[in-house]
């Protein structure tokens, strides 16, 4: 068992996919003398010198577009996004080459690359680096889509990633980077595509992912002490999505809530919502809650930016709410 | 049109005994006819749409950099590939039953003209993305130094992708690591109905790349051995390490795709363009120096008119592709496919 | 009265546009001496000159970006993009600047432009020139979106398109532009943001747009057939979301299902699903179901792109044994 | 870093008695205070964030360019841009606040230190996207030609975003249609972390510009009346019709944004690179030439540094703007506002 932050840890997957596997590469802006801009891949250019860790110019189209070229031919990249907003000016070359390659050229070829990046609110960065778009990814076929919320599976679900046939889009939290955990990274993981259930409870399900699941716990130990006990679904990956266990848990519950930082309309929240509402309806007693992102752009005002996604307290008052009604009737 | 530019290569020929120009001719004139057997497809009904862009008037720049070209070379080609592929060793009944969406194709139907990929040889995709495919070889350039494998990837592309961004990102990254690395720019003269004096201000092309660092030059594509002369300096020096950039002058002698009859160009343009034929010049070429008699090009335009009447014939008796392949190769082999609507549905309302 | 096809109906829209407002532009690939690869502004640049009707280079980032700068300065801008395909490129003009301006800079300014552009099958065009990205859009705040399915719409919702204050998306149809209707274009059109009630029937309610309004109302017909009335609902615009004429429509009626041509994985039909599941729930007696686009790239054969979206068969079928559920019931 | 080229310019110097160096030396000590004090609010725990990019030895750009642009001229700039919004005329104290997330700053707190923008005068705004403005000064320039209004648009960046393909592809347009537009690169050695050497293999960034077909110069940035002759000559010939391109050689004094130390720069290459300054320069100069007295100049600074404490004080005792505004101006004033989730949520659970 060692202690470990979200940070080190995907550094220390970075470093061990390295060593393990030569084909594994770093591409991207300020990955290497730089150590990144949140410092994942610090001091790995001096591990793994300058061939293998390749800073880039500022050119995220053609970061992609290399890594996807990289990929076909023998390397397995790992290209760095700096901000999850920057995606728009990369998403011809994730969605319509990346993400159709092999199925237009008939299962000839993958690319097996992994697409680091990171998204969220909680640095005051404003509404063009706050965002998170991983809507956008996980609505286009033949991207994978992880998004870890644990310093453990930060660890497990890059180095998963970096053994994947198909792309990888790999969502780290960048208010998460100095989270820390004890855990024991040679214990057997959950595999890829498994969610994680991180509580039991006979009240409500909540399903979540990323940053949103420490607000959900948070708000899950408030919800216990009024005597509510909800089970905690933490999806870790969207893509594949492991709706099995969600199904499950919310056929036996009866009632669920969604939570998730996007912006709620047409979001990741919209399709776990609609999900669960057709294929869990007869199970339902009352209508599948939506918490997300506000439909808005974030500021940089910190009041606005927090106003502006989910946090524990409107988690918990609106899961007290769902759960009371059914008190009531 | 003419495009010249200082450093434009007057073109060295070899001595006649060790001519390659019996074989461009050859690899020429299967492009040509490969490329009319695809308009007979249309018209036949048995092409998958109307996107289809013919090569005619380009064959010498595919016959020309490809014979530059090594077996562990790679590339990736625009939407107007056909004739790149082919002289890179393409089997045309597969290229052909994949224009018409056939399960014999060489993407199973699924890609078609604009999509067509064949690892074994080096081609790592067609694009139907103006540009899209550009990337990809500074990539390919990563791979081949990391494998020290000698592969030099050469991206083609028409003279409409320099309006696209990515393409000067990809040569900035080209230059600045030194990377195995080639752009070829198929200047057409035109993107669509937009001639390329109307899409820029400065024709002379090479002279962006030259300013990025790379080794640039500009040939006039009427003459596939000054462009395989050309095409032999800048992918050896890109072997070495100096990245390249190489502009084709040629003339687009049809419309954009099949459909277009381009009626935004005047006749007596097009008339003079069509003088500028690469296969003609070739012949005459081939003829005027004695490397050929006309009979014997005559058979060799016989053979291959035969041999691409075969590719429509394959075409018209291969079969669609399954409608349950749909959901193969979206990911890999052993991966899971996505589960079909239909299945969903089922679940849905099967909830008793 | 007068018969005109879909495209002609965008032509002439634009046209009058041009005329009644000065400051009305149009910018991209192939507009003006082609007349735009699918003819929709064939011969305006005869009429109002180059100096409106701007061929570009081929750059959609700029071209987008071009008719942000333009719109803050004065003009009307109405870009092209050739293919909605293409929109992944142009995500980080459109998402981060036209649709950011006015909120990060505090409502100092707006971006009044439309964005022109189609999607969708039927031409056998291959993976990336038939996708239906809408979702995109609608998932991004600060863009409102329009999707027009008929004639009447076509040239109304652009001559509305372009009185708005803020960035629209324009999605057309590519396999609705020869499709003909006899319209009036002098009657009163339905207000901006409306949806239209193209039918009414009370077994089921019916939500769609675009293209596969025409699907749907052939099924209805089929339905009708049996013995079986839809109600069908035609979006129109996505954003606005009308959402007050679904929820009476789907309360008073209590079974919905939804029809999209995009990925149904976190796309469209995803909204739609969950929003009538949290806000009509009471009501609702079965499901609503999904009838999207499968979570696959669009092949070029014939039978696996038809195969990919829904047609009037899947959507009649999936009609028929929803409301059979209820008679069974 | 020196980055000199056949065009660049010497700097032709006016005569001492109508120099305007005296109104140079103040707009770049203000903006030289103003970023000082942005350090300052950051420590004291006030500013939005970490995310504050200094242009401190960057005042000559700033001050220089816009000694060339007129009123009706407009501008988008980067996320280093509070210099230059300074020197087109902006009121200290509301982006002080805007950089504190204040309601009484410039974008009512929404915008922060990286979106800034004033119409009024011309700033289309700030941009956290790098390369993100620059396509806006070609609508802009359409714009202007279309009002006949004579305003040229100008857009500024750093030397990073000469990686972002959509610069290439603006200047490509402004270069094809003549428009009124120049492009202002701010070449402060790095991006973040990164030389611009291993950027990009050749540093001479105009000469890029120049292949598109703009009229191309760099110049050094330690001298402000060399950076606005240049500027004025390329400022005038855009409004004539010949677009512009200008890149300004100067030093990143410090980190990337506040947290950054830069590890990455040997200290002998930040002494020399500190010792090109503008604002030190211009002092000598003045000094020098007699234009003004030490004891004058310190009463400027004096009275810059009492103007820019004040905007301390005025952020300070602003308030944060109220949790309501959050959902104003994503669309029009006219237009219904976003709804609330919590709204969304309260309908949704008051079914009964
Ligand atoms: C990104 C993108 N923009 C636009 C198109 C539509 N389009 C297809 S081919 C073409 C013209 C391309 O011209 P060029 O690159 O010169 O190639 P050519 O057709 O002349 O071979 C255009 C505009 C596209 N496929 N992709
Ligand atoms: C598209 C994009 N990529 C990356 C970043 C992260 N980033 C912010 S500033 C910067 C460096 C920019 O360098 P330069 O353009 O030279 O401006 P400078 O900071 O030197 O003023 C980077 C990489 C960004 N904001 N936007
Ligand atoms: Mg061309
Ligand atoms: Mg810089």
């Amino acid at each position: 068992m060692i202690e470990l932050t979200y940070r080190d840890a995907l550094r220390k997957a970075l470093a061990d996919a390295m060593t393990e596997d030569p084909s594994v590469i770093l591409i991207g802006e300020e990955v290497g003398r730089y150590g990144g801009a949140y410092g994942v891949t610090k001091d790995l250019i001096r591990e793994f010198g300058p061939e293998r860790v390749i800073d880039t110019p500022i050119s995220e189209p053609s970061i992609v577009g290399a890594a996807v070229g990289a990929a076909m031919t023998g390397l397995r990249p790992v290209a760095e996004l700096m901000y999850v907003d920057f995606i728009g000016m990369t998403m011809d070359q994730l969605g319509n080459q990346a993400a159709k390659i092999r199925y237009m050229f008939g299962g000839q070829i993958g690319v097996p690359m992994v697409l680091r990046t990171q998204g969220g609110t909680g640095r005051s960065a404003g509404a063009q680096h706050s965002q998170s778009l991983e809507a956008y990814v996980m609505h286009t076929p033949g991207l994978r889509l992880a998004m870890p919320a644990t310093v453990a599976d930060a660890y497990h679900l890059l180095r998963q990633a970096l053994r994947r046939p198909d792309p990888v889009v790999f969502i780290e939290h960048k208010a998460l980077y100095t989270m820390k955990e004890t855990v024991d990274l040679d214990a057997e993981p959950l595999p890829w595509g498994r969610a994680a259930v991180r509580r039991e409870g006979g009240d409500l399900v909540i399903v979540t992912y990323s940053r949103q699941l420490h607000y959900v716990m948070d708000a899950a130990n408030r919800l216990a002490e009024q005597g509510v006990e909800a089970t905690v679904i933490d999806l870790r990956t969207l893509n594949p999505l492991d709706f099995d266990t969600i199904r499950e848990r919310v056929n036996a519950v009866g009632r669920a809530m969604v939570v998730s930082e996007g912006v709620m309309t047409a979001g990741v929240a919209a399709e776990l919502a609609a999900r669960i509402s057709e294929e869990c309806f007869d199970y339902l007693e009352d209508p599948v809650v939506r918490v997300a992102g506000e439909d808005i752009p974030i500021s940089v005002s910190v009041a606005l930016e927090t106003g502006s996604v989910p946090g524990p307290g409107l988690i918990a008052e609106t899961a007290l709410r769902l759960t009371g009604k059914r008190a009531a009737a | 049109m003419t495009n010249t530019s200082p450093i434009e290569r007057t073109g060295e020929r070899p001595g006649a005994s060790n001519s390659r120009l019996p074989e461009f001719y050859r690899t020429m004139r299967r492009i040509r006819t490969f490329e009319e057997r695809v308009g007979e497809l249309f018209v036949r009904g048995q092409s998958a749409g109307s996107m289809l862009h013919l090569s005619i008037g380009e064959e010498a720049a595919a016959a020309g950099v490809s014979a530059a070209m090594r077996p562990q070379d790679t590339f990736t080609t625009h939407h107007r590939g056909h004739g790149i592929f082919l002289a890179r060793g393409a089997e045309p009944a597969r290229m052909m039953a994949e224009i018409g969406g056939k399960e014999a194709g060489y993407c199973h139907g699924k890609g078609g003209s604009m999509h067509i990929a064949d690892m074994g040889l080096g081609h790592l995709g067609a694009n139907a993305i103006v540009g899209g495919g550009i990337p990809a070889v500074v990539g390919a350039g990563l791979s081949a130094r990391h494998h020290a494998s000698g592969a030099v990837s050469i991206a083609f592309f028409g003279d409409g992708a320099t309006g696209q961004g990515v393409l000067y990102e990809s040569m900035n990254m080209a230059a600045l690591w030194g990377l195995p690395v080639v752009f070829v720019c198929i200047n057409n003269q035109y993107g669509m109905g937009t001639r390329i004096d109307q899409a820029t201000a400065n024709t002379a092309l090479h002279e962006r790349a030259a300013a990025f660092g790379l080794e640039a030059m500009s040939v006039d594509g009427i003459d596939v051995e000054v462009v395989a002369d050309a095409a032999r300096t800048l992918v050896e020096g890109a072997r070495a390490g100096r990245p390249g950039f190489l502009a084709i002058s040629c003339y687009r002698f049809y419309g954009h795709a099949r459909k277009d009859k381009s009626p935004y160009r005047d006749e007596a343009e097009e008339t003079a363009g069509r003088l500028r034929d690469p296969v003609g010049h070739a012949r005459a070429r081939l003829i005027e120096t004695g490397l050929a008699a006309q009979a014997e090009l005559d058979a060799v335009d016989a053979d291959v008119a035969a041999e691409m009447d075969a590719t429509i014939d394959f075409t018209i008796a291969a079969t669609e592709p399954p409608l349950a392949s749909m959901f193969r190769d979206v990911y890999a082999p052993d991966e899971p496919e996505p589960e079909p609507v239909r299945t969903r549905i089922d679940r849905v309302l099967a909830r008793d």
